[in-house]
């Protein structure tokens, strides 16, 4: 999919003005924080310089505290991030994100050649003599029984949806597959990939067949690392697969480590403090208030980067008040981003003003923002919306928080705490209300909220960001928005071939999005990593993964 | 005596039956279910419901409840919902070994410095080094725990670094290294503990001292250390051995907040994200070994108390 | 040292006692300001009440008030305590925090008397069945972890004060019947009890008259000291983010939050957890003072 | 004055304790002295320093908030002056105690026979063996049945009276010379009182022991002593021959005592108007003042303690008004 260069640096340096801007702002508000922060911001806009390459040495271990959850290892049954990460390291995808430091893109992983003789046949070569964990040797047939299990209703993957366009899958030879659809699904290549795509990823039929549930614990995949045990709330070890088919700068097969601690520490100071005193060589995710010490610390680097995702404020388009249009696009302009990204996300995330965020190149408007088309705050603006409204006195919501020990690396209820003020001033008196998660994600999927905060992270194509999450009916719009126009537009995005078309119908409908305003977008925010300076070779992907193939210890 | 075990037995049966049902039902109550958690962001009415009817939780809680005891009286235990553990590999293999070097590090700690120090303060009786003893005594007793865990993890861990700040090493395997990864967690649970019995300690040996059998004793001609430790001492220890077993409960209300503090593996840790991710066999699971442990501890702290006081020996 | 015992200290007491005939009142009065511990404790108890009950007066800020201007402030004249990640004035949050931790403590802790003296009265004093019955689920509720019996209950309930409270009142039940069922059969052989009832007076007069007076002091005494075990609970609690919901002023949640900032801004969880100490401290120095005063014979059973 | 070789002489013993309520005089110069083998009797009412005054003399008061003062001689040694291990050399060896109560006396945690071998271990330096075989000796002379086994039982498995035979043999097995036996008999019943007794008498008479009896039972010591101390409020009144003092009593207050006891042949008891004065309202004089009968009391009693002054016949008496009868 060519696309000219200097598009991408304009759009890179929309990105990093949007990030001086709130540094500006950020240094303003808090002295401290705002230097430190300033200091490091330059060093991750430019993840390759911080890992300069050097001569990768073999052996050694690292050990690196996950702060986000692991809850299985079976790819095509989890949920969490943190689990993702963990088997970006032991499986591989039919394809895989690669990220040239400007753009990301999808390319072959097991599969050596992809081809599209039309819009809905896919033709995959598969590398020879690559081996899983167990020995058994990777063959087309496991890419039939993989997607297959997928899509089979009995096997209830919450993935499935992913294939529901697949049509059938033919083995043409020991290596060679070929998989029709019904649909030209824009979608799928994501899908498809090892990491977050999770459809794509092949795991080991034998092995989950005899394991049975218990697969999640004993996951059997192609990766370049195995699993050797898993302690309940305390470690997931890996080992180094000596025959994974990757091969190193020295010609020799990866990966370089021989062993991978994956410490499951949900506590986050103490995640810090162990990364500060020298005990563990990094964390998979570092909470937004920790940013400034880390980046002040030599020893250690903090990697990271706008991702494909987007948090904003949910407003219940079923109950009122927020029944009610006028209302709530009065939220979505009365809310100042500035003030959150500062205090929220120490200035680690710039404003989003609709739902496409900056990596999904193709599609993301540098000026969305700027040209003030979508949602941005303005104080008038929003007073006069909530003089329409048909609630005219002073209203009081629930805002659903959640909150518990969960560990979660995001912000918490620092955003609830801010916008309440904000909201007053337009007549909107919120409650802040905690809800531990299996609480909220009940009160949340069954719709029983008013109004409640959220985020869709790593995605990297704007299908997954906005058709389930907003069209009518779909299993993630829990606010219950619903427009047959949008609806419309994005459908047809999904099988329209050509990008510029396709953008031009994501604009449309990121626009009309944004402008009914089921929700108010906050921010495209950044998910940073810190690794000790020791660790080198560590390639940084704008879908938040922790891929350890070629990483060594200096 | 056969009769007063078969009885106590009896006892315990019923009491453990009791609180089965008693978290059974709170966590019913509770709302949501582990099903919602592992769907997650990947929520949809379909295979939220498929996955309930898999996992037998669309049933009426009293089958479930059946269902539950039925397995674990016959030792299955049940498994996790999202991770398909089984819940005995989680609990018995690898959180309770956690907790209970824990409790046992921070009881030796406790012990070996509270006991001394309880003594001296009650020799020393209204003088400063009295004074400074029970002050810092009553100090540790009130400190938060956690608040104290992260004091020491940022002063002792990562400022001065000379303890590691988190992460546990089973003992079993490497003593040393062990031992070095539990001295914060144990000063933090140890520290509260260690206060408490300090100030038993003093308080029994400052009674027993103004008994009329040390009077006696010294009449007999018995003097200074004697005095203490043979007459005194077994007496004193009477009342610190009934608290330290009734306390040994809110010891493990400590091991919680320790071990979200220091990112230990233990039951604590184990059993509150159990309860936030509605792991139902789980908690059942952990709340019996925990109540099976305080029972057993009771037992035990029941047996030394009859050794120390012949008064109750009788039965 | 008041127990009554044989030989000389005994024979000086009572020489003593009989001297200055005073009230049994004023004697515990005496032993409890003897003990310099006991009053220092009270000093900071009433402080502590103080400050919570007029925490709107003394508080120089709104403890809610956002300043992002104003954020991570170190201590200074303008902010004694400095200001917090949100530029609130901490002083004042403190000081509201001081009213939560008060609240929650009192109000869970009373419940939790009410309940469990009622228990522990009727099991002590009917026996039988009651007893049987009402024991079994004191020591169900006893051998729980108080923090995971509390944990539980904040799930099944939803968080909230008033939940805080109900879940740690819960938990102290169990230790409230204890004690009172202990002192109740106790006294069952008393023969003023045996007296009354042969009289034909009726349980609940008896109870009322002859039995609550007598057990009275001890639950007193479990009153005080328990105080301070259902503050530290609730911080515990909030601290997990199990507790009340933010942006409430407590101090739990302050201390939990200003982890964050441990090392730029450690104000901001330090002078939260100073607070609770000194609080907790208090409460503990007055809680002994009270036990040695009320019933001298009694253990600690904090 | 006694009338064989002083073994114990106490002189001027005082004794102060700091109370909440200040310093309180609780002994208040008492000088006596005790011949070998003599039977001294201690007179007086509860409260009047009866136990003070046995513990002061094995310096048992705990200092602070005690403070004694002046002499305890035994054999002409100062108990007072000692230090703590010398004096624990002494204790239980040369002079001994039995005590008041029995139930608070033993140590609950420890068999008897350990607990009365102990000063044998102590003192004799005896192994354990050895000293319980003579503890069981000890126990038959006492008359504990089956003391073979009873040894090795715990204080709650003896019965009142047999705990305060263990007591008994714990403050002889020694043989110590003297003996202070505070009330040894007080929580009996009449007719296990008069074996006790009995038993004391036969043992120190046997041992040649000095022994200091205390009473608040005039009857008991008639019947036991040869002499009496009658003490009032931490003084001493009177002393004297039993026979003497209780035939012919000389200080008001032993007057007053011997009035109010029950004999034969007096048809009504008269009993001492007014009470025994708290520490507090103790006088600097003479501390029955307040209810003394004198006509002709006057400020001196009140003003100077009056001195014991021998009236002849070895009796002697703190009183102003009465004096030696060649006086008058």
């Amino acid at each position: 999919m060519g696309r000219n260069e200097h598009e991408h640096k304009a759009k890179l340096a929309e990105t990093i003005r949007g990030d001086l801007v709130t540094r500006r702002a950020f240094l303003k508000g808090t002295a401290v924080l705002g230097a430190a922060v300033a200091a490091g911001r330059a060093g991750l806009l430019a993840p390759r310089e911080v890992l300069a390459q050097q001569k990768a040495k073999r052996g050694g271990q690292i050990r690196v505290a996950w702060i986000d959850t692991v809850d299985t290892l079976d790819p095509h049954f989890t949920s969490s991030l943190g689990a993702i990460k963990v088997h970006d390291n032991i499986y591989n995808g039919i394809l895989k994100v690669d990220y040239d430091g400007k753009r990301v893109s999808f390319v072959p992983d097991l599969a050596e050649k992809w081809e599209m003789p039309d819009p809905v046949t896919h033709i995959l070569t598969l590398r020879k003599g690559v081996k899983f964990h167990n020995g058994d040797d990777f063959t087309a047939e496991d890419i039939k029984w993989n997607q297959e299990r997928l899509k089979d209703p009995q096997v209830k993957s919450p993935h499935g949806w992913k294939l529901a366009y697949l049509d059938k899958v033919e083995i043409l030879d020991k290596h060679k597959v070929k998989i029709v659809f019904t649909k030209p699904y824009q979608f799928l290549p994501v899908a498809w990939t090892g990491s977050t795509g999770r459809a794509g990823t092949i795991v080991n039929r034998k092995a989950v067949e005899k394991q049975g549930r218990a697969y999640g614990r004993n996951p059997v995949g192609t990766g370049p690392f195995k699993l050797v045990e898993w302690v309940e709330n305390d470690r997931i070890v890996l080992e180094r697969n000596p025959q994974y088919w990757e091969k190193g700068a020295d010609g020799k097969p990866l990966p370089y480590l021989d062993k991978v601690t994956i410490l499951l520490i949900r506590e986050e100071s103490t995640a810090v403090g162990a990364l500060l005193a020298g005990e563990i060589d990094g964390m998979d995710l570092v909470p937004f208030q920790f940013l400034p010490l880390l980046e002040k610390n030599p020893a250690v680097n903090v990697v990271g980067g706008v991702e494909g995702n987007y948090t904003y404020i949910g407003l219940n388009n079923r109950k009122p008040p927020f029944d009610d249009t006028p209302m709530r696009q009065a939220v979505a302009f009365a809310i100042d981003r500035k003030p959150i990204i500062e205090q929220a996300y120490f200035g680690g995330a710039i404003q989003a003003c609709s739902a496409i965020s900056p990596p999904m190149a193709d599609f993301y408007n540098l000026d969305q923002c700027s040209s003030k088309r979508a949602q941005y705050f303005d104080l008038e603006k929003a007073k006069a919306f909530r003089a329409q409204s048909k609630y005219k006195d002073e209203v009081e919501v629930e805002w659903m928080v959640v909150g518990g020990y969960t560990g979660s690396g995001g912000v918490g209820p620092r955003m609830a705490e801010l916008v309440q003020p904000m909201l007053a001033k337009i007549g909107i008196k919120v409650r802040i209300q905690l809800f531990e998660q299996a609480t909220w994600h009940k009160k949340r999927n069954t719709g029983d909220f008013q109004l409640y905060d959220e985020g869709w992270v790593a995605d990297l194509d704007p299908d997954e960001t906005i058709y389930p999450e907003w069209v009518t009916g779909k299993p993630w719009n829990f606010v219950g928005y619903t427009n047959p126009e949008f609806d419309k537009l994005v459908g047809e995005a999904q099988f329209e071939a050509d990008v510029k078309k396709r953008k031009a119908l994501y604009d449309k409908a990121d626009l009309t999005l944004a402008l009914d305003a089921p929700c108010a977008f906050i921010a495209h925010f950044k998910v940073f990593k810190a690794l000790s300076k020791k660790v080198q070779g560590f390639k940084y992907l704008p879908a938040d993964s922790m891929r350890f193939h070629a990483v060594w210890r200096a | 005596m056969l009769q007063y075990a078969g009885q106590r037995l009896v006892h315990t049966l019923i009491l453990l039956w009791l609180i089965s049902v008693f978290v059974f039902v709170l966590m019913k109550m509770a709302p949501g279910d582990p099903v919602m958690i592992m769907l997650g962001s990947d929520f949809n009415p379909e295979s939220y419901a498929t996955l309930r009817h898999e996992l037998g939780l669309d049933r009426s809680v009293l089958i479930q409840y059946l269902v539950w005891v039925w397995r674990f009286v016959r030792g299955d235990w049940g498994y996790s919902y999202i991770s398909g553990e089984y819940v005995s590999k989680m609990l018995l293999q690898d959180a309770l070994p956690v907790t209970l070097y824990l409790s046992l590090g921070s009881l030796v700690f406790a012990l070996i410095i509270a006991i001394p120090s309880g003594i001296l303060a009650a020799l020393k009786r209204n003088t400063w080094v009295d004074y400074a003893g029970m002050g810092l005594a009553i100090f540790f007793n009130s400190f938060p725990s956690f608040y104290l865990g992260i004091v020491l993890i940022w002063v002792f861990g990562v400022t001065l670094g000379w303890f590691p700040t988190m992460g546990y090493h089973p003992p079993a395997e490497d003593l040393t290294k062990g031992i070095y990864h539990l001295i914060l967690p144990s000063f933090t649970l140890g520290a509260w503990y260690a206060g408490l019995i300090a100030r038993i300690t003093r308080s029994s040996l400052v009674d027993v001292l103004n008994e009329n059998y040390i009077k006696v004793a010294k009449a007999k001609g018995v003097q200074g250390r004697a005095l203490v430790y043979k007459h005194a001492m077994r007496n004193v220890l009477i009342p610190v051995v009934t608290i330290v077993g009734l306390q040994l409960g809110g010891m493990l209300r400590g091991a919680v907040m320790t071990e979200v503090v220091f990112a230990l593996p233990g039951i604590g840790r184990l059993v509150t994200i159990a309860v936030l991710n509605r792991e139902y066999h789980l908690v059942q699971a952990t709340v019996m070994v925990i109540a099976i442990m305080f029972i057993l501890v009771n037992l035990s702290v029941d047996v030394l108390y009859r050794y120390l006081n012949p008064r109750v020996r009788e039965l | 040292m008041a127990a009554v015992r044989a030989g000389t200290i005994d024979t000086i007491e009572d020489a003593v006692g009989r001297a200055a005939s005073f009230s049994q009142r004023r004697a515990m009065w005496l032993r409890f300001t003897a003990n310099k511990g006991a009053v220092v404790g009270l000093g900071i108890f009433i402080l502590f009440i103080l400050v919570s009950l007029f925490a709107p007066w003394l508080a120089p800020y709104d403890p809610l008030k956002q300043d992002y201007q104003a954020a991570f402030q170190s201590p200074s004249w303008q902010h004694w305590l400095g200001t917090d990640s949100f530029g609130r004035d901490m002083l004042s949050r403190v000081i509201y925090g001081n009213r939560i931790s008060f609240i929650v403590g009192f109000s869970s802790i009373t419940i939790a008397m009410v309940v469990g003296v009622a228990m522990g009265l009727a099991a002590g004093y009917y026996g039988g069945l009651i007893e049987a019955i009402l024991m079994r689920i004191v020591d169900g509720l006893l051998s729980f972890t108080p923090l995971v019996l509390a944990i539980i209950f904040m799930v099944a309930l939803g968080f909230g004060l008033q939940n805080v409270i109900f879940a740690l009142a819960v938990t102290f039940i169990g230790m409230f019947a204890r004690v009172t069922r202990g002192d109740t059969l106790n006294l069952m052989g008393e023969p003023f009890v045996e007296a009354a009832q042969l009289l034909g007076v009726s349980h609940l007069a008896v109870i009322r008259r002859h039995i609550f007076p007598n057990v009275l002091s001890p639950i007193i005494v479990q009153f005080g000291l328990n105080i301070a075990v259902a503050i530290l609970l609730e911080s515990g609690l909030s601290f997990l983010g199990l507790g009340v919901t933010p942006p409430t002023p407590d101090l739990g949640l302050m201390i939990a939050e200003g982890r964050g900032f441990i090392v730029m801004a450690p104000w901001i969880s330090g002078f939260p957890g100073l607070n609770l100490v000194i609080v907790i401290v208090g409460l503990n120095l007055f809680g002994d003072g009270l036990r040695d005063a009320l019933d001298p014979k009694s253990q600690i059973s904090a | 004055m006694a009338d064989r070789p002083a073994v114990l002489s106490v002189q001027d013993l005082t004794v102060d304790f700091e109370t909440s309520q200040g310093t309180v005089n609780v002994l208040d110069h008492v000088s006596f002295e005790l011949g070998e083998g003599e039977m001294l009797g201690l007179l007086g009412e509860s409260g009047a320093g009866k136990s003070v005054l046995a513990d002061a003399i094995l310096r048992l008061i705990p200092e602070p908030p005690g403070k004694i003062a002046g002499k305890v001689l035994l054999y002409g040694t100062d108990l007072l002056q000692l230090t703590e291990a010398e004096l624990s050399q002494i204790r239980g060896k040369q002079i001994a105690m039995i005590f008041q109560d029995p139930t608070s006396a033993l140590n609950p945690v420890f068999r008897v026979g350990h607990q009365v071998a102990e000063p044998m271990e102590i003192h004799l330096n005896l192994g354990r063996r050895s000293a319980l075989q003579r503890v069981v000796d000890i126990f038959r002379r006492v008359g504990i049945p089956s003391p073979e086994s009873r040894v090795a039982n715990y204080p709650h498995q003896f019965s009142g009276g047999m705990r305060q035979r263990v007591v008994i043999s714990m403050g002889i097995t020694c043989h110590p010379k003297v003996l202070v036996a505070d009330e040894p008999t007080c929580s009996l019943d009449v007719t296990i009182q008069a074996q006790i007794l009995e038993l004391i008498r036969k043992l120190v008479t046997e041992l040649q022991t000095a022994v200091l009896f205390i009473f608040n039972d005039l009857a008991l010591i008639s019947h036991l002593c040869q002499r009496v101390l009658i003490m009032y409020a931490g003084q001493i009144v009177e002393d004297g021959p039993v026979d003497v003092v209780f035939e012919t009593p000389r200080h008001p207050y032993t007057q007053g005592l011997i009035r109010s006891v029950p004999r034969l042949g007096v048809r009504r008891l008269e009993p001492i108007p007014g009470h025994l004065p708290s520490v507090h309202e103790y006088l600097p004089g003479c501390r029955f003042y307040p209810r003394c009968p004198l006509p002709d009391k006057d400020a001196t009693c009140i003003s100077t303690r009056p001195p014991l002054e021998l009236l002849g016949v070895g009796q002697r008496v703190a009183c102003w008004k009465v004096r030696p009868t060649h006086a008058q």
